[in-house]
Protein backbone atom coordinates (compact mmCIF):
# COMPACT_ATOMS: atom_id res chain seq x y z
CA UNK A 1 0.00 0.00 0.00
CA UNK A 2 2.59 2.25 0.23
CA UNK A 3 4.24 4.37 -2.32
CA UNK A 4 7.86 4.44 -2.16
CA UNK A 5 10.13 6.35 -5.01
CA UNK A 6 14.13 7.22 -5.48
CA UNK A 7 14.43 10.00 -7.58
CA UNK A 8 16.49 12.90 -8.98
CA UNK A 9 13.81 14.69 -9.68
CA UNK A 10 12.34 17.19 -6.86
CA UNK A 11 9.00 16.43 -5.15
CA UNK A 12 5.87 18.82 -4.21
CA UNK A 13 5.03 18.66 -0.69
CA UNK A 14 1.29 19.87 -1.10
CA UNK A 15 1.05 17.75 -4.31
CA UNK A 16 1.99 14.54 -2.36
CA UNK A 17 -0.08 15.33 0.30
CA UNK A 18 -2.99 16.25 -1.78
CA UNK A 19 -2.76 12.37 -3.80
CA UNK A 20 -2.36 10.72 -0.26
CA UNK A 21 -5.61 12.61 0.90
CA UNK A 22 -7.52 12.65 -2.91
CA UNK A 23 -11.47 10.73 -2.56
CA UNK A 24 -10.79 9.99 1.08
CA UNK A 25 -12.69 10.89 4.00
CA UNK A 26 -11.72 8.07 6.39
CA UNK A 27 -8.80 9.59 7.52
CA UNK A 28 -8.84 12.72 9.82
CA UNK A 29 -4.62 13.23 10.12
CA UNK A 30 -1.94 13.54 7.62
CA UNK A 31 1.64 14.11 8.66
CA UNK A 32 4.34 14.86 6.91
CA UNK A 33 8.07 15.15 7.08
CA UNK A 34 10.24 16.95 4.81
CA UNK A 35 14.28 17.09 4.88
CA UNK A 36 16.03 20.09 3.25
CA UNK A 37 19.99 20.46 2.80
CA UNK A 38 21.37 22.00 6.09
CA UNK A 39 23.98 24.71 5.75
CA UNK A 40 24.89 25.06 9.03
CA UNK A 41 27.31 27.98 8.96
CA UNK A 42 27.00 29.53 4.87
CA UNK A 43 29.99 27.20 3.95
CA UNK A 44 28.34 24.44 2.05
CA UNK A 45 28.31 24.64 -2.14
CA UNK A 46 26.31 21.41 -2.73
CA UNK A 47 25.50 18.33 -1.40
CA UNK A 48 25.88 14.95 -3.05
CA UNK A 49 23.79 11.95 -2.42
CA UNK A 50 24.66 8.56 -3.43
CA UNK A 51 22.36 5.32 -3.00
CA UNK A 52 22.66 1.84 -3.65
CA UNK A 53 19.96 1.00 -6.72
CA UNK A 54 17.46 -1.89 -5.75
CA UNK A 55 18.26 -2.15 -2.38
CA UNK A 56 17.34 1.52 -1.51
CA UNK A 57 14.08 0.87 -2.99
CA UNK A 58 13.59 -3.02 -1.43
CA UNK A 59 15.10 -1.33 2.07
CA UNK A 60 12.19 1.77 2.32
CA UNK A 61 9.40 -0.45 1.25
CA UNK A 62 10.55 -2.95 4.19
CA UNK A 63 10.88 0.06 6.56
CA UNK A 64 6.94 1.33 5.31
CA UNK A 65 5.97 -2.21 5.83
CA UNK A 66 6.70 -2.21 9.14
CA UNK A 67 5.33 1.18 9.92
CA UNK A 68 1.63 -0.29 8.37
CA UNK A 69 2.41 -3.47 10.77
CA UNK A 70 2.57 -1.37 14.04
CA UNK A 71 0.31 1.69 13.14
CA UNK A 72 -3.31 1.66 11.57
CA UNK A 73 -1.96 3.66 8.76
CA UNK A 74 -4.22 4.44 5.36
CA UNK A 75 -1.36 5.74 3.69
CA UNK A 76 2.21 5.99 3.43
CA UNK A 77 4.54 7.79 1.07
CA UNK A 78 8.22 8.02 1.13
CA UNK A 79 10.35 10.00 -1.35
CA UNK A 80 13.84 10.50 -1.56
CA UNK A 81 16.29 11.96 -3.53
CA UNK A 82 19.51 11.25 -4.77
CA UNK A 83 22.18 13.49 -6.84
CA UNK A 84 23.55 17.10 -6.23
CA UNK A 85 21.51 19.54 -4.64
CA UNK A 86 22.12 22.82 -3.56
CA UNK A 87 21.63 24.06 0.23
CA UNK A 88 17.42 24.50 1.03
CA UNK A 89 16.60 21.58 -1.74
CA UNK A 90 14.33 19.02 -0.69
CA UNK A 91 15.66 15.20 0.47
CA UNK A 92 13.47 13.22 1.68
CA UNK A 93 9.94 13.14 2.40
CA UNK A 94 7.57 10.94 4.18
CA UNK A 95 3.54 11.14 4.74
CA UNK A 96 1.72 9.29 6.68
CA UNK A 97 -2.54 9.30 7.24
CA UNK A 98 -4.16 7.80 9.80
CA UNK A 99 -7.89 8.14 11.34
CA UNK A 100 -6.02 9.99 14.44
CA UNK A 101 -3.20 12.31 15.22
CA UNK A 102 -0.85 9.60 17.58
CA UNK A 103 -0.83 7.11 14.93
CA UNK A 104 0.18 9.59 12.15
CA UNK A 105 2.85 11.28 14.04
CA UNK A 106 4.43 8.08 15.80
CA UNK A 107 4.56 6.25 12.67
CA UNK A 108 6.10 9.26 11.02
CA UNK A 109 8.65 9.50 13.07
CA UNK A 110 9.40 5.82 13.40
CA UNK A 111 9.26 5.75 9.50
CA UNK A 112 12.04 8.90 9.45
CA UNK A 113 14.32 7.20 12.38
CA UNK A 114 14.68 3.66 10.63
CA UNK A 115 14.99 5.45 7.31
CA UNK A 116 18.05 7.40 8.39
CA UNK A 117 19.86 4.41 10.03
CA UNK A 118 19.05 1.61 7.07
CA UNK A 119 18.23 3.41 4.32
CA UNK A 120 21.53 3.30 2.03
CA UNK A 121 22.26 6.46 0.95
CA UNK A 122 25.37 8.50 1.95
CA UNK A 123 25.76 12.35 1.74
CA UNK A 124 29.19 14.05 0.50
CA UNK A 125 29.27 17.77 1.39
CA UNK A 126 31.11 20.12 -1.11
CA UNK A 127 32.97 23.13 0.62
CA UNK A 128 35.44 25.53 0.02
CA UNK A 129 37.64 23.72 1.77
CA UNK A 130 37.23 20.67 -0.29
CA UNK A 131 34.36 17.36 -0.03
CA UNK A 132 33.71 15.00 3.01
CA UNK A 133 31.61 12.38 3.22
CA UNK A 134 29.08 13.23 5.96
CA UNK A 135 29.42 10.79 9.17
CA UNK A 136 27.13 8.65 10.86
CA UNK A 137 25.48 10.10 14.09
CA UNK A 138 25.18 8.11 16.65
CA UNK A 139 22.05 10.10 17.83
CA UNK A 140 20.66 8.36 15.30
CA UNK A 141 21.56 4.67 16.27
CA UNK A 142 19.86 5.95 19.73
CA UNK A 143 16.65 7.17 18.21
CA UNK A 144 16.18 3.63 16.75
CA UNK A 145 16.23 2.02 20.22
CA UNK A 146 12.77 3.89 21.61
CA UNK A 147 11.26 1.41 18.92
CA UNK A 148 12.63 -1.50 19.90
CA UNK A 149 10.09 -3.05 22.22
CA UNK B 1 30.95 -13.22 -5.92
CA UNK B 2 29.63 -9.67 -6.88
CA UNK B 3 30.96 -6.76 -5.18
CA UNK B 4 29.94 -3.68 -4.21
CA UNK B 5 31.16 -0.54 -2.92
CA UNK B 6 29.72 2.81 -1.85
CA UNK B 7 31.07 6.22 -0.53
CA UNK B 8 34.38 6.33 1.34
CA UNK B 9 34.91 2.25 0.62
CA UNK B 10 34.44 2.78 -3.37
CA UNK B 11 36.71 5.90 -3.18
CA UNK B 12 39.52 3.97 -1.18
CA UNK B 13 39.48 0.49 -2.92
CA UNK B 14 39.26 2.80 -6.38
CA UNK B 15 36.58 0.71 -7.93
CA UNK B 16 32.61 0.69 -7.33
CA UNK B 17 32.20 -3.12 -8.51
CA UNK B 18 34.29 -6.54 -9.05
CA UNK B 19 33.66 -10.29 -8.86
CA UNK B 20 35.64 -11.93 -6.95
CA UNK B 21 35.87 -16.21 -7.10
CA UNK B 22 35.08 -16.80 -2.94
CA UNK B 23 38.30 -19.36 -1.63
CA UNK B 24 36.67 -22.17 0.25
CA UNK B 25 37.74 -20.86 3.39
CA UNK B 26 35.95 -17.92 3.44
CA UNK B 27 32.48 -18.66 4.95
CA UNK B 28 31.58 -15.15 6.81
CA UNK B 29 31.20 -11.66 6.23
CA UNK B 30 34.16 -11.56 9.08
CA UNK B 31 36.23 -13.97 6.98
CA UNK B 32 35.49 -12.27 3.54
CA UNK B 33 36.60 -9.21 4.92
CA UNK B 34 39.57 -9.94 5.96
CA UNK B 35 40.65 -12.03 2.94
CA UNK B 36 40.10 -8.64 0.89
CA UNK B 37 42.56 -6.93 3.37
CA UNK B 38 45.08 -9.12 2.53
CA UNK B 39 45.02 -8.76 -1.29
CA UNK B 40 46.85 -5.77 -0.94
CA UNK B 41 47.56 -2.58 0.84
CA UNK B 42 44.46 -1.00 -1.26
CA UNK B 43 42.03 -3.06 0.64
CA UNK B 44 44.09 -3.32 3.41
CA UNK B 45 43.26 0.56 4.23
CA UNK B 46 39.64 0.94 2.59
CA UNK B 47 38.32 -2.16 5.07
CA UNK B 48 41.19 -1.02 7.98
CA UNK B 49 38.51 -0.18 10.47
CA UNK B 50 35.67 -2.65 10.59
CA UNK B 51 33.68 -0.95 13.44
CA UNK B 52 33.22 1.69 10.55
CA UNK B 53 31.99 -1.14 8.20
CA UNK B 54 28.61 -2.26 7.03
CA UNK B 55 27.64 -4.67 4.95
CA UNK B 56 24.48 -6.00 2.92
CA UNK B 57 24.34 -9.51 1.50
CA UNK B 58 22.09 -9.73 -1.55
CA UNK B 59 20.61 -6.25 -0.64
CA UNK B 60 19.94 -6.98 2.97
CA UNK B 61 21.41 -5.78 5.83
CA UNK B 62 23.88 -8.52 8.02
CA UNK B 63 26.02 -8.69 10.71
CA UNK B 64 29.47 -9.63 10.55
CA UNK B 65 28.89 -13.29 11.28
CA UNK B 66 26.38 -14.00 8.29
CA UNK B 67 27.13 -16.68 5.87
CA UNK B 68 28.39 -16.02 2.35
CA UNK B 69 28.61 -17.94 -0.77
CA UNK B 70 30.02 -17.23 -4.01
CA UNK B 71 26.82 -16.83 -5.85
CA UNK B 72 25.95 -13.55 -3.52
CA UNK B 73 26.17 -9.57 -3.81
CA UNK B 74 28.17 -8.27 -0.84
CA UNK B 75 28.04 -4.81 -0.58
CA UNK B 76 30.48 -2.80 1.92
CA UNK B 77 29.90 0.39 2.67
CA UNK B 78 30.15 2.97 5.79
CA UNK B 79 27.04 3.74 8.22
CA UNK B 80 24.48 5.09 6.57
CA UNK B 81 23.50 9.19 6.11
CA UNK B 82 20.77 9.56 4.09
CA UNK B 83 17.42 11.10 5.36
CA UNK C 1 7.51 35.14 15.29
CA UNK C 2 4.76 32.41 14.77
CA UNK C 3 2.26 32.95 12.03
CA UNK C 4 -0.80 32.19 13.54
CA UNK C 5 -4.93 32.40 11.38
CA UNK C 6 -8.02 31.80 12.14
CA UNK C 7 -9.84 31.86 8.72
CA UNK C 8 -13.09 30.37 6.69
CA UNK C 9 -11.12 30.03 3.77
CA UNK C 10 -9.19 26.84 2.77
CA UNK C 11 -5.55 26.77 3.17
CA UNK C 12 -3.17 25.16 0.72
CA UNK C 13 -0.60 22.77 2.60
CA UNK C 14 2.01 23.08 0.27
CA UNK C 15 2.09 26.75 -0.10
CA UNK C 16 2.17 27.34 3.51
CA UNK C 17 5.24 25.17 3.84
CA UNK C 18 6.92 26.45 0.81
CA UNK C 19 6.21 30.01 2.45
CA UNK C 20 8.00 28.67 5.83
CA UNK C 21 11.04 27.30 3.50
CA UNK C 22 11.23 30.52 1.50
CA UNK C 23 15.05 31.97 1.20
CA UNK C 24 16.45 29.61 4.47
CA UNK C 25 18.93 27.20 4.42
CA UNK C 26 18.90 26.89 8.62
CA UNK C 27 16.64 24.60 8.87
CA UNK C 28 17.03 20.94 7.54
CA UNK C 29 13.55 19.67 9.13
CA UNK C 30 9.65 20.41 8.10
CA UNK C 31 7.04 18.43 9.95
CA UNK C 32 3.66 19.13 8.91
CA UNK C 33 0.18 18.09 10.63
CA UNK C 34 -3.17 18.35 8.53
CA UNK C 35 -6.43 17.46 10.28
CA UNK C 36 -9.34 17.02 8.03
CA UNK C 37 -12.87 16.56 8.44
CA UNK C 38 -13.49 12.35 8.89
CA UNK C 39 -16.56 10.13 8.08
CA UNK C 40 -16.36 7.66 10.06
CA UNK C 41 -19.13 5.69 8.79
CA UNK C 42 -20.32 7.62 5.44
CA UNK C 43 -23.09 9.05 7.36
CA UNK C 44 -21.86 12.46 8.05
CA UNK C 45 -23.30 15.40 6.00
CA UNK C 46 -21.37 18.58 7.52
CA UNK C 47 -19.14 19.79 10.11
CA UNK C 48 -19.94 23.02 11.24
CA UNK C 49 -16.70 24.40 13.46
CA UNK C 50 -17.86 27.74 15.71
CA UNK C 51 -15.56 29.79 17.37
CA UNK C 52 -14.28 32.40 19.90
CA UNK C 53 -12.77 35.49 18.13
CA UNK C 54 -10.35 36.91 19.60
CA UNK C 55 -9.30 34.56 22.19
CA UNK C 56 -9.06 31.78 19.44
CA UNK C 57 -6.36 34.06 17.96
CA UNK C 58 -4.47 35.05 21.29
CA UNK C 59 -5.02 31.03 22.63
CA UNK C 60 -3.07 30.11 19.46
CA UNK C 61 -0.52 32.57 19.83
CA UNK C 62 0.10 31.50 23.38
CA UNK C 63 -0.23 27.92 22.12
CA UNK C 64 2.89 28.71 19.69
CA UNK C 65 4.72 30.71 21.66
CA UNK C 66 4.50 27.96 24.54
CA UNK C 67 6.00 25.36 21.83
CA UNK C 68 8.96 28.39 20.87
CA UNK C 69 10.12 28.38 24.32
CA UNK C 70 10.30 24.58 24.73
CA UNK C 71 11.59 23.87 20.87
CA UNK C 72 14.25 25.75 18.75
CA UNK C 73 11.91 26.12 16.21
CA UNK C 74 13.40 28.19 13.61
CA UNK C 75 9.59 28.67 12.18
CA UNK C 76 6.03 27.74 13.17
CA UNK C 77 2.36 27.87 11.57
CA UNK C 78 -0.79 27.49 12.83
CA UNK C 79 -4.05 27.72 10.57
CA UNK C 80 -7.79 26.86 12.07
CA UNK C 81 -10.41 27.07 9.92
CA UNK C 82 -13.92 27.96 10.63
CA UNK C 83 -17.75 27.86 9.88
CA UNK C 84 -19.18 24.93 7.53
CA UNK C 85 -17.09 21.79 6.04
CA UNK C 86 -17.59 18.71 4.36
CA UNK C 87 -16.35 15.16 4.80
CA UNK C 88 -12.64 15.29 4.03
CA UNK C 89 -12.47 19.16 3.90
CA UNK C 90 -9.30 20.74 5.79
CA UNK C 91 -9.75 22.00 9.32
CA UNK C 92 -6.21 22.60 10.62
CA UNK C 93 -2.77 23.06 9.94
CA UNK C 94 0.41 22.70 12.03
CA UNK C 95 3.71 23.21 10.84
CA UNK C 96 6.90 23.58 12.31
CA UNK C 97 10.83 23.92 11.26
CA UNK C 98 13.83 23.11 12.77
CA UNK C 99 17.52 22.30 12.55
CA UNK C 100 16.70 18.96 13.85
CA UNK C 101 13.52 16.36 12.98
CA UNK C 102 13.21 15.21 17.00
CA UNK C 103 12.37 19.05 17.58
CA UNK C 104 9.96 19.54 14.74
CA UNK C 105 8.23 16.38 15.39
CA UNK C 106 7.88 16.95 18.76
CA UNK C 107 6.91 20.84 18.74
CA UNK C 108 3.96 19.93 16.11
CA UNK C 109 2.71 17.21 18.29
CA UNK C 110 2.86 19.89 21.32
CA UNK C 111 1.26 22.09 19.29
CA UNK C 112 -1.70 19.65 18.20
CA UNK C 113 -2.37 18.65 21.61
CA UNK C 114 -2.85 21.91 23.50
CA UNK C 115 -4.43 23.27 20.51
CA UNK C 116 -7.03 20.55 20.77
CA UNK C 117 -7.61 20.93 24.44
CA UNK C 118 -7.43 25.08 25.02
CA UNK C 119 -8.31 26.60 21.94
CA UNK C 120 -11.50 27.87 21.62
CA UNK C 121 -13.52 25.68 18.76
CA UNK C 122 -16.57 23.84 18.65
CA UNK C 123 -17.37 21.17 16.38
CA UNK C 124 -21.13 19.70 15.51
CA UNK C 125 -22.00 17.51 12.91
CA UNK C 126 -24.79 17.26 10.88
CA UNK C 127 -25.83 13.80 9.40
CA UNK C 128 -29.19 12.06 8.33
CA UNK C 129 -30.11 11.56 12.11
CA UNK C 130 -29.62 15.25 13.15
CA UNK C 131 -27.40 17.79 14.23
CA UNK C 132 -24.84 16.83 17.36
CA UNK C 133 -22.36 18.77 19.35
CA UNK C 134 -19.05 16.52 19.34
CA UNK C 135 -18.07 15.10 22.75
CA UNK C 136 -14.73 16.23 23.82
CA UNK C 137 -12.21 13.45 24.20
CA UNK C 138 -10.42 12.16 27.63
CA UNK C 139 -7.64 10.92 25.37
CA UNK C 140 -7.13 14.90 24.47
CA UNK C 141 -6.59 15.42 27.94
CA UNK C 142 -4.82 12.46 28.73
CA UNK C 143 -2.52 13.75 25.42
CA UNK C 144 -1.77 16.76 27.32
CA UNK C 145 -0.26 15.00 30.68
CA UNK C 146 2.84 13.82 28.98
CA UNK C 147 3.72 17.62 28.20
CA UNK C 148 3.71 18.43 31.27
CA UNK C 149 7.42 18.37 33.33
CA UNK D 1 -20.38 42.17 33.09
CA UNK D 2 -20.17 40.57 29.73
CA UNK D 3 -21.33 37.18 28.92
CA UNK D 4 -21.32 35.38 26.12
CA UNK D 5 -21.66 31.67 25.57
CA UNK D 6 -20.75 29.00 22.77
CA UNK D 7 -21.96 25.52 21.59
CA UNK D 8 -24.72 24.14 22.93
CA UNK D 9 -24.37 26.21 26.39
CA UNK D 10 -25.44 29.38 23.42
CA UNK D 11 -28.34 27.15 22.46
CA UNK D 12 -29.61 26.01 25.91
CA UNK D 13 -29.45 30.12 27.28
CA UNK D 14 -31.04 30.99 24.12
CA UNK D 15 -28.60 33.97 23.28
CA UNK D 16 -24.85 34.14 22.28
CA UNK D 17 -24.42 37.25 24.61
CA UNK D 18 -25.91 39.21 27.22
CA UNK D 19 -25.05 42.12 29.49
CA UNK D 20 -25.35 41.55 33.39
CA UNK D 21 -24.77 43.98 36.81
CA UNK D 22 -23.07 41.74 38.73
CA UNK D 23 -23.98 41.47 42.10
CA UNK D 24 -21.64 42.27 44.88
CA UNK D 25 -21.51 38.54 46.67
CA UNK D 26 -20.98 37.15 43.20
CA UNK D 27 -16.89 36.89 43.36
CA UNK D 28 -15.73 33.89 42.08
CA UNK D 29 -16.85 32.01 38.94
CA UNK D 30 -18.28 29.30 41.16
CA UNK D 31 -20.41 32.03 42.62
CA UNK D 32 -21.26 33.32 39.19
CA UNK D 33 -22.39 30.05 37.66
CA UNK D 34 -24.29 29.31 41.03
CA UNK D 35 -26.29 32.98 40.29
CA UNK D 36 -26.95 32.46 37.11
CA UNK D 37 -28.59 29.32 37.59
CA UNK D 38 -30.96 30.97 39.82
CA UNK D 39 -32.24 33.29 38.06
CA UNK D 40 -34.85 30.88 35.98
CA UNK D 41 -35.30 27.14 35.03
CA UNK D 42 -33.22 28.43 31.79
CA UNK D 43 -30.35 29.19 33.08
CA UNK D 44 -30.44 26.00 35.25
CA UNK D 45 -30.72 23.98 32.55
CA UNK D 46 -28.13 25.46 30.69
CA UNK D 47 -25.69 25.33 33.29
CA UNK D 48 -26.94 22.31 34.95
CA UNK D 49 -23.77 19.74 34.85
CA UNK D 50 -20.94 22.18 35.44
CA UNK D 51 -18.02 19.50 35.22
CA UNK D 52 -19.02 19.99 31.37
CA UNK D 53 -18.08 23.59 31.53
CA UNK D 54 -15.32 25.34 30.64
CA UNK D 55 -15.18 29.30 31.63
CA UNK D 56 -12.74 32.07 29.90
CA UNK D 57 -12.04 35.26 31.64
CA UNK D 58 -10.97 38.06 29.77
CA UNK D 59 -10.71 35.61 26.99
CA UNK D 60 -8.33 33.46 29.57
CA UNK D 61 -9.16 29.88 30.33
CA UNK D 62 -9.69 30.05 34.61
CA UNK D 63 -10.59 27.24 37.06
CA UNK D 64 -14.28 27.34 39.29
CA UNK D 65 -12.32 29.72 42.14
CA UNK D 66 -10.80 32.57 39.44
CA UNK D 67 -12.29 35.71 40.78
CA UNK D 68 -14.86 37.78 38.13
CA UNK D 69 -15.28 41.77 38.73
CA UNK D 70 -17.94 43.84 36.59
CA UNK D 71 -15.74 44.94 33.94
CA UNK D 72 -15.12 40.99 33.22
CA UNK D 73 -15.85 39.24 29.76
CA UNK D 74 -16.49 35.77 31.21
CA UNK D 75 -17.48 33.06 28.70
CA UNK D 76 -18.63 29.63 28.99
CA UNK D 77 -18.84 27.16 27.00
CA UNK D 78 -18.59 23.18 26.77
CA UNK D 79 -15.01 21.51 26.40
CA UNK D 80 -13.31 22.69 23.40
CA UNK D 81 -13.64 20.19 19.89
CA UNK D 82 -11.14 22.17 17.36
CA UNK D 83 -8.25 20.77 15.50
Amino acid sequence: MAHVSVQQADFDVGGEIEALKEGRTDAGAFVSFTGTVRDMDGNLKSLTLEHYPGMTETELARIAGEAERRWPLLGCRIIHRFGTLAPGDNIVLVITASAHRRAAFEAAEFLMDFLKTRAPFWKKEATAAGDAWVDAKTDDDDALEKWQS
Amino acid sequence: MQLVYFAWVKERVGKSEETLHLPEHVNTVRELLSYLSGINEIYAHALAEPEKLRVAVNQTHVKLDHPVIDTDEVAIFPPVTGG
